[in-house]
């Protein structure tokens, strides 16, 4: 009934962990078995491994967070050699975030994870550029046009566009990515925001700016991913705020044919496993035969 | 680890500002660990992390202050609320190993974790605890050595628990409280390099290692509290403060 | 110590009640002395009386609501004859929050509240250019600039550009405002958002999107409010999701040298004068002698 | 208007889905006004409007019905517990003026302003109140005309009140009830030409007119519920249902 095949990859549900929540996949799975999700995104993964940043990396909001992790990741080659095989174990859809700070790194990750076993590779363009003054290279069309290109000369394997909600103009971004080879768009990333600590007289983060998730910006990502799936003809991951069956099936109705969900396993850690049953339980009480039937009808 | 909702057995004020809250479940816990506790609905939306501070057959209790909005719900609480629980989390220590002579060091609210570990310790312990001004969590120390200092000189020594601790005496120190008396203890044991244990803090989004939120330094790089800590060695930590 | 001097307008303090959450002052006046306000934004007026839009006008969100209430209001004329003197009686600095839906609209509308007793103008571009095909005014900076030119050429009160979160590039736009005359940038309206009822499988509102407001949308505005007011050398008025002194701060030390509280009210009908009082025990709790001295700080 | 915290006095079930709610508290309230109810902290972030049900003293009270989070979480007040009120808001009739036969007329939870106007009112009064299934909400009318509909047939009429109600006996007709009821009685009261007020609902977020949340649409253009309403002439109101 929430069964749904795209790229030729079969998903048991439209239920993906989003990536940067769920590691690699072991944590959760120490609480629940995590093969009953559709899918998992891993982590950020770069070329190199990150550290990622000092200082505060967390701070609540209203019905939000922001985090700033910057990227701590192991590198695409442990990844690879340490954890995939796990994950592929786990019997669920395996989604490489691939991050960078330079299209080379972009293309270099990609090269790599292209040749491994994983599934889908989702392009994280809500990066640092950091040859170009630091400037996201999720903003500018043009920007991420050449970042797409370039990767997707080299990835064979399903390759979905995860697009910043800061981008200057969301429809046009994605119809660009689209246009440059993407398989699909996932969209939205985290927020640019920021927080003050008044005591201080500080940001919170060393940063300055952090990026805000969470039932906060749901609404905004909602219409976004709405805008998007009327605009392009490949499918949609919709995300940004899911935390209940609720919100996942205003998603699809908005156009996405898979969801992801983040910071809701921070606040319910069984999360994505209540919306696969809840989706269930909905499709069932409203006499849906498949989750097709509402992907984009409204 | 699992994910239940608890009963609330007890949920007292021990001293200002300091509550104690039991909750009817059956864990295995070791010193050290801790959960993610929630008794609210939408705001914050994160769980709160707060040490073992006791157990029981079928309770487990925690020792907690009131800092801002998580705790002040927690401390509204009263017998037979539920409180969401993720847990046992963290690494603990296995303290049925430990040989010679220990010294527990905590600061303020954390002392919470080293009163489980007193209680756990067989080996011969020294407990240090140092408070500004009023003294708690010390009714399960009864047959301990038990050195106290406060700020004020209300009670026991006037001063802090880095004035009187002298490391010579210790096979293993372990502290836990404010970063600045933990960097203290830290210099003191590396003089007589006597093995350290740090009990690190850190705001925590999912709690059991997946989301790198809970980032400590060390010299094998970030590592995270909830799950590579919260006990870390004391040369492997790098104290900012 | 809260006093405040600009564009030669004493404000009694930073606070001002926001656009379209406060009417013209009257209704919350029958619950406390409004005049202790720094002052008081109307509702968003246009030359003629509009109607506003039918269906759902409202729809909370985590943190949050959505409104749709679409630029109700008694028109321009109707104001100054029938509102002006009871807000003028107020004692309060008055700032009339000027709509349009063409850039003829705008103008007409600014000349006759230059003609008036209002202290400020403060220019809402966030209006569907109903000429354009109903894009928002203060989307595209090119587009604003003309908008703030016709309008700054018939106004010789106070000129504040009311900037909306959805521009592509919120610095560029508030330069590009100030380039053409403004005198100050407040910031920001509502975020373009929607909802879905998933029983009726349709948007929740007639118009299908709405405008996000509320707590959920401060770390953003403040992002916003920081980078504008590091960018701009006119005074800046923050606004978006404040609720409590400790946010209204929150914006002051990013750059604004006032702010605006809107949700808020609806929240708590006591917000606006609690936040005034926190901010006046704030300073000297921390021995601030007058609120400047923390205007971007960070 | 004012805006104050108030104890619970009482809240109590009252039949399926429906409290009653007693807050200590002394007011002048008109039949058909309303007051704007909170008693969460975060979320929903907007009060809930809640009509005049009885009023004694120093108490008031409200008749509600479970629907969402907001009345949910109603539900759950105990004695003692706060609840932040705003009010008395809207027009209200000022009923010492009615003179001849007055027929209320509701529909559910609609029931319950109208319950006040049958108190209130000192001209002859006939109630005509239609439930699904249980009855509610009538312990104030012992000694007035009751006719009780029920679509289930468990009490009295087995339908509805527009079935049973004929606009020819009376002077003025007040109802208060679902779109479709409302409308009903409206197209009943037109025929016969008898005045009609009709007691509208909307979403609000301030309560108190500044916001144009609310608005009804009439035949003078978009008006507040919560402040030109929620009392409105049945000529004036335009039914979309
Ligand atoms: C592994 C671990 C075990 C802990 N055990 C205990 C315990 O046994 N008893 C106890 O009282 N507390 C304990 N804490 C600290 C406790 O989790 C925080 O005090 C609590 O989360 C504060 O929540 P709040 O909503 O009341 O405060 P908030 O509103 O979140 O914050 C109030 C203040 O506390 C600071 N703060 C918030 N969270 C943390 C944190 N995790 N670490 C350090 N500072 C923080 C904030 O920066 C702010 O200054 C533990 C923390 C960790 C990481
Ligand atoms: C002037 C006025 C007087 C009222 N008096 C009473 C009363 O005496 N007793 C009583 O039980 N209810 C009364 N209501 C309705 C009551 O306010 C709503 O049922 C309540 O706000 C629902 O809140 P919730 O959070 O539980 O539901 P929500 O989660 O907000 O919504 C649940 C469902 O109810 C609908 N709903 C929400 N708010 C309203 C509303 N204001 N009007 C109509 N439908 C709504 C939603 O669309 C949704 O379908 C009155 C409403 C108004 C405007
Ligand atoms: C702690 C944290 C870390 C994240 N790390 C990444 C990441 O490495 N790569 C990425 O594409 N998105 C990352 N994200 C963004 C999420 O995948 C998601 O796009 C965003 O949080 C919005 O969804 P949500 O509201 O459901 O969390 C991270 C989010 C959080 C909260
Ligand atoms: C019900 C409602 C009506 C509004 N009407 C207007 C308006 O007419 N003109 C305008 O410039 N902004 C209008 N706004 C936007 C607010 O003035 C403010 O910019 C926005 O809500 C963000 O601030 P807040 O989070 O404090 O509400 C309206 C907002 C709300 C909630
Ligand atoms: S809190 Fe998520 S990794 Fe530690
Ligand atoms: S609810 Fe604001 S005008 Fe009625």
């Amino acid at each position: 009934m929430l069964e749904i095949t795209l790229w030729g990859k079969k998903f048991k549900n439209p239920v993906i962990a989003a990536s940067g929540t769920f590691g690699f996949g072991r944590e959760y799975n120490e609480l629940y078995d995590v093969s009953v999700l559709g899918g998992i995104a891993t982590k950020g993964l770069t070329l190199k491994k990150r550290e990622g940043n000092e200082g505060e990396r967390c701070y609540e909001t209203a019905g939000g967070m922001l985090n700033s992790v910057g990227l701590q990741n192991p590198g695409i080659d442990y990844f690879i050699e340490n954890e995939l095989t796990f994950m592929k174990s786990l019997n669920t859809v395996i989604i490489a975030n691939l991050s960078g700070g330079s299209i080379e790194e972009y293309v270099k990750g990609a090269e790599k994870l292209d040749k491994s076993d994983v599934d889908i590779i989702e392009l994280n363009i809500s990066c640092p550029n950091v040859k170009e003054g630091g400037m996201n290279f999720g903003i500018k069309s043009k920007v991420a046009r050449e970042v797409v290109r370039e990767v997707r000369k080299v990835v064979e394997k399903p390759l979905v566009v995860k697009l910043s909600p800061n981008a200057e103009d969301i429809v046009d971004m994605a119809v660009s990515c689209v246009e440059e080879g993407a398989d699909g768009i996932s969209l939205v990333n985290t927020f640019k925001a920021m927080a003050i600590d008044i005591y201080k007289r500080k940001p919170v983060f060393k940063n300055v700016f952090a990026g805000l998730s969470g039932p906060s910006i749901k609404p905004i990502a909602l219409r976004m991913v709405y805008e998007v799936s009327k605009a392009v003809d490949v499918p949609v991951i919709g995300l940004g705020g899911i935390r209940d069956y609720k919100d996942a099936i205003e998603f699809m109705m908005a156009g996405a044919s898979l969801v992801q969900v983040g910071t809701a396993n921070f606040i319910n850690p069984f999360a994505c496993i209540e919306i696969v049953k809840g989706m269930e339980n909905f499709l069932k009480v409203q006499g849906i035969n498949s989750i097709g039937e509402i992907i984009g009808i409204v | 680890m699992q994910y239940k909702s608890l009963d609330v057995l007890e949920n007292v004020m021990v001293a200002e500002n300091i509550y104690k809250l039991t909750l009817k479940g059956e864990y295995e816990v070791k010193p050290g660990q801790f959960f993610m506790l929630k008794s609210w609905e939408d705001e914050p939306i994160l769980s709160r992390p707060f040490s073992i501070y006791d157990k029981g057959e079928d309770y487990i209790s925690f020792l907690y202050e009131v800092k801002g909005k998580g705790t002040e719900k927690l401390s509204r609480l009263k017998k037979e609320d539920k409180v969401k629980v993720l847990g046992p989390l963290g690494n603990g220590m296995d303290v049925s190993r430990i040989k010679g002579k220990v010294a527990l060091i905590g600061g303020g609210i954390g002392i919470a974790p080293l009163a489980y570990f007193a209680k756990k310790i067989e080996a011969d312990v020294d407990i240090y605890f140092g408070f500004r001004d009023e003294v708690y969590g010390i009714e399960n120390l009864r047959n301990k050595e038990l050195f106290i200092t406060t700020k004020s000189g209300r009670v026991g020594y006037k001063g802090y628990v880095t004035d009187i601790f002298n490391p010579f005496d210790y096979n293993l120190v372990i502290t836990c409280g404010p970063l600045v008396m933990m960097n203290k203890v830290k210099r003191i044991c590396e003089k007589t390099a006597t093995p350290l244990y740090l009990l690190m803090e850190s705001k925590m989004a999912c709690g059991i290692g997946a989301c790198l939120v809970c980032a400590c330094k060390t010299k094998d790089g970030m590592r995270r509290v909830c799950k590579d800590g919260p006990i870390f060695k004391g040369e492997e930590v790098v104290l900012d403060a």
